[in-house]
């Protein structure tokens, strides 16, 4: 069966290293936090100024001055800083920031990412995701396999502006587990009960696939 | 010491005209300098070019600017909530440049700091590219930014003093001490301001000498836009 | 969270070898890593090249290395203070490199922001910009300078936590939260080292993200190299 | 008279406006500070880190913490900050520094200063003075008038090394007051008691003199 968000979320948190910083990206990846395997450090980064993020507060806790990048109020946690923007991004740019999680609207073989506009339709702007994708050493996508009208994200080449080229490493859907290889999408897992079959049928890009693909395990 | 206090809002405001270009700080409706922005949206300004990361909320912050319409242009880098913005951007009533954020911190930065232009690998390959100027360093592609400047920057900060020093809380600190390095005339309001010499000079996030004017701000709403709890266990 | 402490001075040096780039914070012998430059001028490592404001004096600071003559090749602004340092820069021992202080500064900064390279109006004309690209911004002439990185930074900070945070005080801090963001490994040594949790958030200089290795230094001589007092009425 | 070097300092700090940021070199540009007129508020700022910098501390109150770009034991005033090495030429290089005022080997008339090195015999490094002369508006230079072999620093070209070009505004001798002005140096002012013929003969540039010179007032 096709994963659900959370699950996702929870599949992602195995791609965890100890010892690392980590921003996570507005929707699926913020989910990625309530999923941290046991004896994994991480500190979360948000990019408008806060490392060491909590959960978020207790009702009637909310502090107005202590958000994330998603607007939502949030706690730190022992050890958080809080810093400029111009600090935040030279986290992230100077590659301090091992990890994004973020989602997308479209993600080709070379590892093009498209999360930010569609022309004449929604122009919300890229915020962060452009200074993010361009910089970590590691570039996880999260997402759903189709868009709502069923049609595959994951593409030969990017239909929408792009956010950045050759960045993503890896894509988790609610289908399948992909890495971007040199030569396209290597199909890594599959969603437990979902065959390679349904899987290459949602995917509009080739699909490498070698020798059995294994079910994920959450 | 330089006493930067002005006694009321019209004095920090005074030389706004219209079709100038002013920087806003805050993210999202945090940290946001809500007294200037009120007491602009009442002014008979107009053509104004906004630089600030997001647009407000239809009701509050630059929204109340886009409202009256006073706003040609913004530069920002994620305006997605406020739907009198999108109606004004797709009419083409409004102007929007949109910049990858890190790139309109560390422009804000350079403008205050004498660099005129940097490379970033932010937005190589994008639309954010095109006519930049593209140089590889580390094997890897970098655009060419320059430094972005302002007539005025309008900063809101915790505590201030008399000398313009500034100390910011929380993620309510965000673009402010950027945008007060960047703009030519600085105007800073607090919610608490304190005589010079109360402040611990080594924790001062903002050096008076960015600031212009300093006043003491009334009436914080700090509204929340995405109030998110847990429950107690 | 990430737990940056080291027990001893070894553990903070491990992985240093000869020919390594280091760089060493601190102005005049304000700030300077005391311990560190301690224990590397006891250690068998040797061509190096230091990236240091000052090369401090002849027995203290820098100038410990470069008794020993460990040093190779020195980057700095400044280094009048320094007899052993003359001799062997005037002999051709001691390769040196001097750059505009501002710029030190800011190269540092850019390394550890991932910003390559920036334009600066310092040093235009001079033998500074020899083969440096030169471009006219606001009807000035700037050259393009690039980041600069190191093997090694080793920093003093006043205060630290488990989690790497700093806090500086007074003038000490200078180059130390510069150098913290560019080094490849930085070795933090602190006055105080205190648990995570103690510090203000709000009120820490280098965010510990930037900062390897932790610990608390000993006997800190903080030497003063000119006094100067007044008179009591 | 010749000036001595108090009273170098005396007469540049007559140049100092209200509520301007000033950073003094080391040498006599430090002992403007002791000649602020009164009514005219001023900071300081020194380039390794302070902003609002006082006297010097009392006899057994320096702290080693606590030093001017010159490494000597200051104090700080009520709104003073301390700040790191970046945000320090940020001040200096964005201009927001309105005046500097430092010492020099050699000007020259187009504004030319070289104070750095002397190829092989002195080479101190360039400090902070490149950033300097090359950001703020308005540069003074400090100096005797001839060096200790009695030559004039005062030149058509400098010879030395220099350290900016096209920068300095006015220059403050023991003889003299001179501006750089569009065509050369011109003779503002002359020390009490030394005449005109006397400033051209220690002088290797020429001197633009339009009618009376007036006697510097102290």
């Amino acid at each position: 069966m096709a994963l659900d968000k959370n699950q996702i979320a929870q599949r992602i948190a195995q791609e965890l290293e100890h010892n690392t910083y980590v921003n996570l990206g507005i929707g699926i990846p913020t989910l990625v936090a309530n999923y941290i395997p046991k004896g994994i450090d991480i500190e979360f980064q948000s990019e408008n100024g806060v490392l060491g993020m909590g959960p978020f507060p207790f009702e009637g806790e909310e502090d107005p001055d202590l958000i994330n990048a998603g607007k939502q109020t949030i706690t730190t946690l022992d050890g958080a800083v809080l810093f400029d923007s111009a600090t935040s991004f030279a986290m992230i740019r100077g590659q301090h920031v091992q990890l994004t999680v973020l989602g997308a609207m479209e993600v080709s073989e070379n590892g093009d990412i498209a999360n930010w506009k569609i022309p004449g339709k929604m122009v919300k702007g890229m915020g962060g995701a452009m200074d993010l994708v361009a910089s970590a050493d590691n570039i996880i996508v999260a997402m759903m396999h189709t868009n709502r009208s069923g049609a595959s994200k994951i593409l030969k080449q990017c239909t929408l502006p792009i956010t950045g080229v050759n960045c993503v490493k890896k894509v988790v859907t609610n289908l399948a587990v992909l890495e971007v290889a040199e030569n396209g999408f290597q199909l890594l897992e599959r969603a437990p009960g979902v065959s390679v079959e349904e899987i290459k049928n949602a995917t509009d890009a080739d699909l490498i696939i070698e020798g059995e693909v294994p079910e994920m395990k959450l | 010491m330089i006493n930067k206090v002005v006694s009321n809002i019209e004095k920090a405001l005074q030389g706004v005209e219209s079709n100038m270009t002013f920087m806003v700080g805050g993210f999202g409706l945090s940290g946001i300098p809500e007294n200037s922005i009120a007491a602009l949206s009442k002014m008979d300004v107009f053509g104004l070019t906004c630089i600030s990361n997001n647009a407000g909320v239809d009701d509050f912050g630059l929204g109340l600017l886009l409202q009256r319409k006073q706003i040609k242009k913004m530069i920002s880098s994620y305006v997605g909530e406020n739907a009198e913005f999108e109606r004004q951007m797709l009419s083409g009533e409004l102007e929007v440049d949109l910049i990858p954020q890190g790139s309109l911190a560390e422009r804000s930065r350079a403008a205050g700091a004498g660099i005129p232009a940097f490379f970033t690998p932010a937005g190589y390959g994008t639309e954010v590219a095109e006519g930049k100027e593209v140089r590889e360093y580390n094997g890897k592609p970098h655009i060419l930014e320059s430094a972005l400047t302002a007539d005025f920057a309008f900063v809101k900060a915790w505590k201030g003093d008399t000398a313009g020093n500034l100390i910011f809380k929380g993620t309510a600190r965000n673009f402010n001490p950027l945008m007060a390095m960047a703009g030519k005339i600085t105007v800073a309001e607090v919610e608490e301001l304190v005589p010079a010499g109360e402040l611990d000079p080594n924790q001062i996030h903002t050096p008076g000498i960015f600031v212009q004017r300093i006043f003491q701000g009334e009436k914080y709403e700090k509204r929340i836009e995405q109030k998110t709890t847990r429950k107690r266990d």
